[in-house]
């Protein structure tokens, strides 16, 4: 299934990330192959969420590089000079100024600016917009792309992947049950038309019965083309649909293997499937 | 009746600039009612150095209005940037600190560079008629009515039907979520400051030609009376804000009018206190219950 | 002058302390009173000072809050060791600064505080103004006895101490003359819309509006009232003074009255002097704080060039160490300053011969202008005997002669400045009076 | 096929709700038995989490009476109820972000407390007893359930199954007769879930109190519930045995799955 | 021992405060002294808003009504029954916290902004109620109140508050406060009446405030409705904010340097209101959590650990 030709659609090299003083994530690389799954797995606290919101351009890193097909998001890390400013204060120096003077290092992309390369991202919690119905979060969505034609033929594409969401489109995300906001929060992540797609806990708090619903449409998205990379607690369901597999643990990168290979591991059973099952 | 709702009109349309700014960052922008003071002496100017003062036309009304809300959204997408912005990732309580220092620094900028008070010239011709007996009819009043009415239904469209509307609502509710989606979140809260205070500079032109008096402390009082107008209506909500203004307009005058006007502040706040209490979230407020 | 300290080696200054509100809503006033001192320190000390000693005037601000002016007062005696001070234009700051210069034994003088409780906080406080029991009766004679008004209406600032106070002893005053007050209507400081308040009062059909508040809000009450189709005049008092109340109001203002403490077209040469030396210095016309803030000065300055006069007085009126031993000396020139403030009487003042009474209020003559396009016009001189025998609080008798402590009566220092020397009361203007007499002269007839 | 109605710890009578048009309950009808544990499980949207609001007095419903320990429920406010013997955790948890483990704990307790206001503010004898007291039981607690490393951690410091597991304590502390818990496992990963379910277990077998359980992964539901309720679209579709609900063809339409692997 | 500590810590600071009012304030400078007295009630009112804002998180923009409310029942009580003034100021706390109990019942089914709002309209009627009436001097003032509040006097009621303001926070319903602040419906799932608790930290926090307004009004012999406007509240709340938020002493620091701070500017005289603002906005910049964030003085200071927290 996997060549060695394959391209790297998402190279992550030597990534840190600190939260204060909280040491997030400790030198993480990783690579996510065009048009496959690609699955993180980790405990609570390991520190996949903050990884996929650094991608998205939410966090900035300490330092390493994130690169989508070669081109690299991130920024030089900021200089030592600059560490001592409160950071409301540097906010307020132009930032051609800061950088002259060596106080801020080059700019990483903007989060807006990422959505538009191509990687979007349904967050962990769903959050989909409360007070916006089903329609508006999905035009959201779509708030880099400025080619309607293509809105609407994937507006209608997402919403035969899942009718549900056509069912209730002048409904307010906010009363969704659950398992239609997990929907809501992937199609809208899909209306951006991303390269890549980026999932963090689809099957978080959601029924038996939905979770494999959701699993079965992420494998339906991964088949049309669009490359994924996801986070996942129920590792059972991830290694089965993911071609390539990465353990997590505290901040760092224990594990890397093709996803059949890390089911049969007794390690990994022990730690992520529930021991006796 | 008439004179409670000019009056409440304007309350409003400085109300629209609190609720706006609300509505994307759930803050109280404190120095809005400063904003609505500079825009007042920015009209001023501006009619005196276009010479509009000496020969006013309608042409150079509109345009010395244009000129004074161009002012004040740059004024205020500056404030933001520069004593919001830094603060986005601190609690609304701190930003609320920096929104009265620059409150403070506005007002009393104005009072050394404008002195106490200055008269505003008349650029309007001022009539008055009665199309029904017993109604009298002044000409400002109906122009600042209209223009809220008008500036109302605008930025109801431009909020709920717009995908910039969808956006900025977007970013009240997370705006990490929001950038998520690509959304240019600084440029909506930008975007969002100068509509806000342009609406504000708006509302100083129309109060100035209308009672010929502007002053440096304008701002304190006619801010806070919008903002207790914002709040009653349900802030963050649009119609609220004008039905919060022209209750609270209609309220003053009538307990002036026909009850003790010593008594008029502490009736009006205590109508305010009373509506709050049936209505927790104002009058047009969504009461958001949090989903346990 | 004369110019012979006594045994003058180090260089000596005579230290005043000044405060007020530089800052904040009331700046303004601060200000004008500010300019007005200023003016007359000028003057004194380019006539070679207080006995060859210059004057330094130390001011601060307040920002018109009234636990502020206690520290600034506070600051003023414990750092700068003023031999007096000049202050404060609003009643609630002049009287929580008042206990403590009393305590500090230092005289002050308030230029414009017009409560009557001001002066009562101790016998070292003192002020060039007159006090509202006066100005409103004066108005209110005015309006009876000159304009015939039977029936008036009164809307005042509920905010302002001084324009409740002015309205109730209007009130008072109106009432006894035998008038009717058909309605008494209030706003606050700041409101700009006054249609409600005044469609209540004109349905009661005044013959006149009684408007005692700043001339911030006068200008546009004047021109809703027109709107609402008052014809009648509106009075007010002397928080009216300002150029901008006919900006405001334009015509709607004309013709109105209000009383003050002196008037621009007042032609005598002392009023005249001063108006072009303020004219001079500040490029702007001097408004009433800045007249009274200018007779203050120079009241005080007279008291001093006569305590001077006692070259050991005036050494320790210079004395600017903080030496304990000196301190007894000061505290004694103080004790003497307030005597001779005190003692002064029939001093001829821009706004008006001023004798301060044994309540150490000023008695002097208050003038009714009327608003013209021009500026406000002299209309009548109220004299201070006439004028306020019945207020209430007035318990002193009108002619306030003290036992002469000195032997010499305050007026007869020399007055300083450009204020040429006229004995009181003065002759009559050269180049014709206009009809009308000038407001620092005995009233012409009445 | 119930226990007798005077053994009942908690019991819900056809009970219903409304927002607006939505009914979120309807009819619903629960009895709990004191000691067992009962699961309360349905699809999203079902009104699980709505029942646990009934039943604190978060809402009042619109038809029905609940009884707890023989007296109604209905109309009392939530801290009344809690009062009454009734600890809860949150499906969103909620956590003193601003306190340490420790005093979360501690916030618990207040009602252990028999000082006054006065008492503390004058630091009177019984003020440092009751603090002493206080301390003690809640080092003890934190101690079971393995978070007095953490004591003095910030609440929000802590991981995720911390705060689950410090949520649970903090119900405790409150020594409550019947505990409720919605989504425990929600966000951890099997074997987590597996510890969680142990610590369930053992915290009703050692604090003697009854637990109603809200949670959608099914190995743990199966494991440790004694009878389940199954809710869909408000309304009680099944109840049982584990074994019987497994079986269930409804539950299975509705909420399980044909696919086994989904279900652990 | 450790037990007595508050008591020990209080008489020692009690009786350090009057030695210095009988022994060196008489000889110092009176300026500094004023000033430090006005720090001395700012923070009384202050810490009151700590409690309430800080600790509880019920945003109050109507705190000075509560000053108003002790300093018109203390000023007017001494003045028209003679009473002394240090009792009234007790009874003024005593009436400012019966406001605050009136105030809090109905505003706690508000939370936020909505809550501000009301206080600062509550503020307002205040206000206008002294403004109208006579018997409080109305507009005019309420003059000839006894000059009673010295250094001694003012402190002392400031260690008392202070101490008194941190043993609540240090109690079981210190703990309910920041529990209410952090999350109201998880304390109330603990069996906590979160609504009692939150009117048990306004009735506190108005009754501090109280005395404070009422230590004003004895110091400068004179009280005007306008010194209590709304623009007081916020001065408070941003003193509170600037200290940070969950903390007392933060809050405290601020304060006194907020107080201090226009007399250091004195020197510029007109532009020392605006370098004032200007100062607000930059140390908010520097310190975007507050001065101390949500920790305590003690909590850097590791000395303070020998002495068992008692301070
Ligand atoms: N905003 C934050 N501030 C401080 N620390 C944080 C923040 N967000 C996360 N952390 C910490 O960073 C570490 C990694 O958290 P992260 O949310 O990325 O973990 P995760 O793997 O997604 O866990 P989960 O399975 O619970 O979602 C944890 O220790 C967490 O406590
Ligand atoms: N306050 C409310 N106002 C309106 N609708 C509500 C409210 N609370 C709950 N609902 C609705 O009631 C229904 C049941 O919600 P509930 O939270 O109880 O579901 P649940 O069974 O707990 O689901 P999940 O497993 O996803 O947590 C949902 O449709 C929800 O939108
Ligand atoms: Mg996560
Ligand atoms: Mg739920």
């Amino acid at each position: 299934m996997s060549g060695t030709d394959q391209r790297i659609a998402l190279q992550i090299t030597d990534l840190n990330v600190f939260y204060g003083p909280i040491h997030a994530l400790k030198g993480v690389s990783l690579a996510v192959a065009e048009g496959q799954i690609t699955t993180l797995l980790g405990a609570n606290g390991a520190g996949k969420t903050t990884l996929l919101r650094t991608i998205s351009g939410l966090n900035s890193p300490s330092s390493g590089s994130i690169r989508l097909f070669g081109e690299d998001l991130t920024g030089d890390p900021p200089p030592a000079r600059g560490a001592s400013i409160p950071p409301s204060l540097l906010s307020l120096v132009p930032h051609r100024v800061a950088r002259v003077l060596g106080w801020v290092g080059r700019p990483g992309l903007a989060p807006d600016e990422i959505v538009a390369r191509g990687i979007s991202q349904s967050p962990e919690g769903r959050q989909v917009f409360p007070n916006l119905t089903v329609r508006e979060n999905l035009q959201l969505g779509a708030y880099v792309r400025s080619d309607t034609a293509g809105i609407a033929a994937d507006l209608s594409r997402v919403l035969g992947l899942w009718p549900r969401l056509r069912e209730r489109l002048d409904q307010l995300a906010g009363t969704l049950s659950g398992g239609e906001q997990q929907m809501l929060a992937i199609a809208r992540a899909m209306m951006a038309r991303p390269k890549v797609l980026l999932l963090d806990e689809p099957s978080l708090g959601l029924a038996p019965v939905i979770v494999a619903g959701i699993f079965e449409t992420i494998s339906e998205i991964n088949r049309e083309g669009t490359t994924v990379l996801l986070v996942e607690q129920n590792a059972h369901l991830a290694l089965r649909v993911a071609t390539m597999a990465y353990v997590l643990e505290t901040g760092e990168i224990q594990k890397c293997a093709p996803a059949a290979e890390l089911r049969d591991d007794p390690a990994i059973r022990d730690a992520y499937l529930g021991g006796g099952h | 009746m008439l004179n409670g709702l000019s009056l409440g009109a304007i309350y409003a349309l400085i109300a629209l600039g609190y609720t706006m700014v609300y509505g994307t960052l759930q803050l109280i922008n404190f120095a809005h009612g400063e904003v609505y003071m500079i825009g007042a002496f920015a009209s001023l100017y501006l009619a005196r150095w276009t010479g509009v003062e000496e020969n006013p036309t309608l042409p150079g009304v509109a345009l010395v209005g244009l000129g004074a809300m161009i002012f004040c959204a740059a004024l205020g997408m500056t404030i933001e940037r520069v004593a919001y912005r830094p603060l986005r990732k601190s609690s609304r309580l701190n930003i609320l600190i920096t929104a009265i220092g620059v409150s403070l620094l506005l007002q009393n900028l104005g009072l050394m560079m404008f002195g106490a008070i200055q008269s505003f010239p008349t650029l309007l011709p001022e009539t008055q008629w009665e199309p029904l007996p017993g109604l009298h009819l002044r000409s400002t009043d109906v122009v600042t009515l209209s223009v809220t009415l008008v500036l109302m239904f605008g930025l109801h469209h431009l909020v709920e039907r717009t995908q910039f509307g969808r956006a900025m609502r977007a970013v009240s509710h997370s705006r990490d979520t929001a950038a998520m989606m690509g959304i240019p979140v600084d440029r909506v809260v930008s975007i969002t400051f100068a509509v806000g205070s342009a609406l504000a500079a708006a509302a100083a032109l129309l109060v100035a030609m209308d009672k010929h008096s502007i002053r440096p402390d304008m701002g304190a009082t006619g801010g806070l009376k919008a903002f207790v107008a914002a709040v009653l209506g349900g802030i963050g909500s649009i119609p609220g804000a004008v039905a919060g203004g022209f209750l609270l307009g209609l309220c003053e005058t009538l307990v002036s009018g026909y009850l003790a006007s010593t008594w008029r502040d502490a009736i009006a706040f205590g109508v305010l206190i009373f509506i709050l209490l049936f209505r927790p979230a104002g009058l047009l407020g969504r009461s958001t219950v949090e989903k346990v | 002058t004369g110019g012979s300290g006594g045994g003058a080696e180090a260089p000596k200054e005579v230290v005043i302390g000044q405060y007020g509100s530089l800052t904040g809503s009331s700046a303004t006033f601060g200000i004008s009173t500010k300019n007005g001192i200023e003016l007359a320190t000028d003057e004194i000390n380019a006539k070679g000072g207080i006995s060859g000693m210059p004057l330094r005037m130390v001011v601060e601000d307040d920002q018109g809050k009234p636990e502020e002016a206690a520290t600034a007062v506070n600051k003023l005696i414990s750092r700068d060791r003023p031999v007096a001070l000049l202050g404060e234009v609003s009643s609630s700051r002049s009287l929580a600064a008042a206990p403590i210069a009393q305590k500090n034994g230092v005289p002050m003088i308030s230029p414009s505080s017009t409560s009557v409780k001001v002066t009562q906080q101790g016998d070292y406080i003192f002020r060039v103004c007159f006090i509202d029991p006066f100005q409103g009766t004066v108005a209110a004679k005015f309006a009876y006895n000159s304009k015939g008004i039977r029936k008036i209406a009164i809307l005042k600032d509920v905010k302002n101490d001084y324009s409740v106070g002015l309205a109730q002893f209007f009130n008072e005053t109106f009432v006894k003359l035998g008038g009717t007050v058909t309605g008494d209507e209030a706003y606050s400081e700041g409101d700009n819309d006054f249609k409600a308040q005044l469609t209540k009062l004109i349905a009661g059909q005044p013959e006149a509006l009684f408007v005692p508040g700043y001339y911030t809000e006068v200008g546009l009450i004047a021109k809703q009232a027109r709107q609402l189709g008052f014809t009648g005049p509106l009075i007010g008092g002397d928080g009216w003074d300002s150029d901008e109340l006919v900006k405001i109001g334009e015509d709607a203002i004309i013709g109105s009255y209000f009383t003050n403490h002196y008037s621009v077209d007042d032609p005598t040469p002392a009023v005249q002097n001063f108006i072009r030396n303020y004219e001079a210095k500040y490029q702007s016309k001097p408004d009433g704080l800045a007249a009274l803030g200018y007779d203050a000065a120079v009241i005080l300055y007279a008291a001093l060039n006569d305590v001077a006069k006692d070259p050991a007085m005036a050494a320790a009126l210079g004395d600017r160490s903080s030496d304990p031993a000196k301190e007894e000396a000061k505290k004694a020139a103080r004790s003497r300053l307030r005597q001779a403030l005190a003692q002064t009487k029939n001093f001829p003042g821009v706004t008006g011969v001023i004798t301060i009474d044994a309540d150490r209020n000023a008695n002097k003559a208050a003038v009714v202008v009327e608003v013209t396009k021009a500026g406000p016009k002299f209309v009548e001189s109220v004299p201070a005997d006439g004028g306020p025998a019945g207020s209430p609080n007035d318990g002193a008798p009108p002619p306030t002669n003290q036992a002469p402590v000195a032997g010499e009566a305050a007026g007869a220092v020399p007055a300083p400045g450009g204020v040429a020397p006229g004995g009181p009361p003065p002759g009559p203007p050269p180049g014709g009076p206009p009809p009308g007499a000038p407001g620092v002269a005995p009233p012409p007839a009445k | 096929m119930d226990a007798p109605s005077d053994s009942r710890l908690l019991d819900l009578q056809r009970v219903g709700i409304r927002f607006g048009g939505l009914r979120a309950v309807s009819d619903l009808e629960i009895k709990l038995v004191p000691g067992c544990l009962h699961g309360l499980i349905g699809p999203n949207g079902a009104g699980k989490t709505t029942v646990f609001n009934l039943i604190t007095g978060i809402y009042r419903p619109t038809e029905g009476d609940i009884h707890f320990d023989g007296t109604s429920l209905v109309g009392e406010a939530p801290d009344r109820i809690a009062k009454r013997g009734i600890g809860r955790t949150f499906q969103n948890i909620r956590l003193f972000a601003g306190m340490s483990v420790i005093e979360n704990v501690k916030v618990a307790m207040y009602r252990h407390a028999a000082g006054s206001l006065w008492e503390s503010v004058l630091r009177m004898p019984r003020y440092w007893r009751d603090e002493a007291t206080i301390h003690r039981e809640a080092t003890q607690l934190l101690d079971t359930f393995g978070l007095l490393s953490v004591a003095d951690l910030g609440a929000e410091q802590l991981p995720y199954g911390a705060r689950r597991r410090l949520e649970i304590a903090r119900a405790l502390a409150t020594r409550p007769k019947l505990l409720l818990l919605d989504e425990p496992a929600a966000g951890m990963n099997p074997s987590e879930a597996h510890d969680l379910m142990n610590l369930v277990r053992w915290v009703r077998d050692s604090f003697g109190v009854s637990i109603l359980l809200i949670e959608h992964h099914m190995p743990v539901v199966m494991g440790i519930c004694e009878r389940i309720t199954v809710l869909d679209q408000g309304a009680s579709i099944a109840e049982g045995s584990p074994r019987e609900i497994q079986n269930d063809p409804l539950v299975i339409e509705a909420y399980l799955g044909a696919d086994v692997e989904a279900r652990g | 021992m450790k037990h007595a500590a508050v008591y020990l810590v209080a008489a020692v600071l009690i009786a350090a405060i009057w030695a210095l009012d009988a022994w060196v304030i008489p000889y110092s400078d009176f300026y500094i002294t004023n000033i430090v007295i006005k720090i001395g009630y700012n923070l009384l009112a202050v810490m009151g808003l700590a409690l309430v804002l800080g600790f509880t998180g019920q945003f109050s923009l109507g705190h000075a009504g509560f000053m108003a409310v002790g300093a018109y029942a203390a000023g007017a009580l001494a003045l028209h029954t003679g009473l002394p003034p240090m009792l009234t100021t007790a009874i003024g706390g005593l009436a400012a916290a019966l406001a605050g109990l009136v105030v809090g019942l109905p505003s706690l089914r508000l939370t936020g902004d909505y809550l501000a709002v009301v206080t600062l309209g509550f503020n307002g009627i205040i206000i206008v109620i002294i403004q109208n009436t006579p018997f409080l001097g109305g507009a005019q003032g309420l003059i000839g109140l006894p000059l009673a509040t010295t250094f001694a006097t003012t402190w002392t009621w400031v260690v008392i508050g202070g101490l008194f303001i941190r043993n609540v926070l240090n109690s079981p319903t210190g703990r309910v406060l920041r529990a209410v602040r952090d999350n109201e419906i998880a304390t109330r799932s603990l069996g906590i009446n979160t609504t009692h608790a939150k009117v048990v930290a306004f009735v506190i926090g108005a009754f501090w405030a109280g005395v404070a307004g009422a230590l004003i009004g004895f110091l400068n012999s004179s009280l005007f409705p306008a010194q209590f406007q709304y623009d007081r509240s916020i001065e408070l709340v941003a003193m509170v904010v600037l200290g940070g938020t969950g903390s007392l002493s933060g809050p405290l620091i601020a304060g006194a340097a907020l107080t201090a701070l226009p007399e250091l500017l004195r020197p510029i005289a007109e532009y020392r209101m605006v370098l004032y603002s200007v100062l607000l906005i930059v140390m908010m910049l520097v310190r975007p959590t507050g001065l101390l964030g949500s920790r305590e003085l003690s909590d850097l200071v590791p000395w303070r650990r020998w002495f068992g927290r008692a301070v």
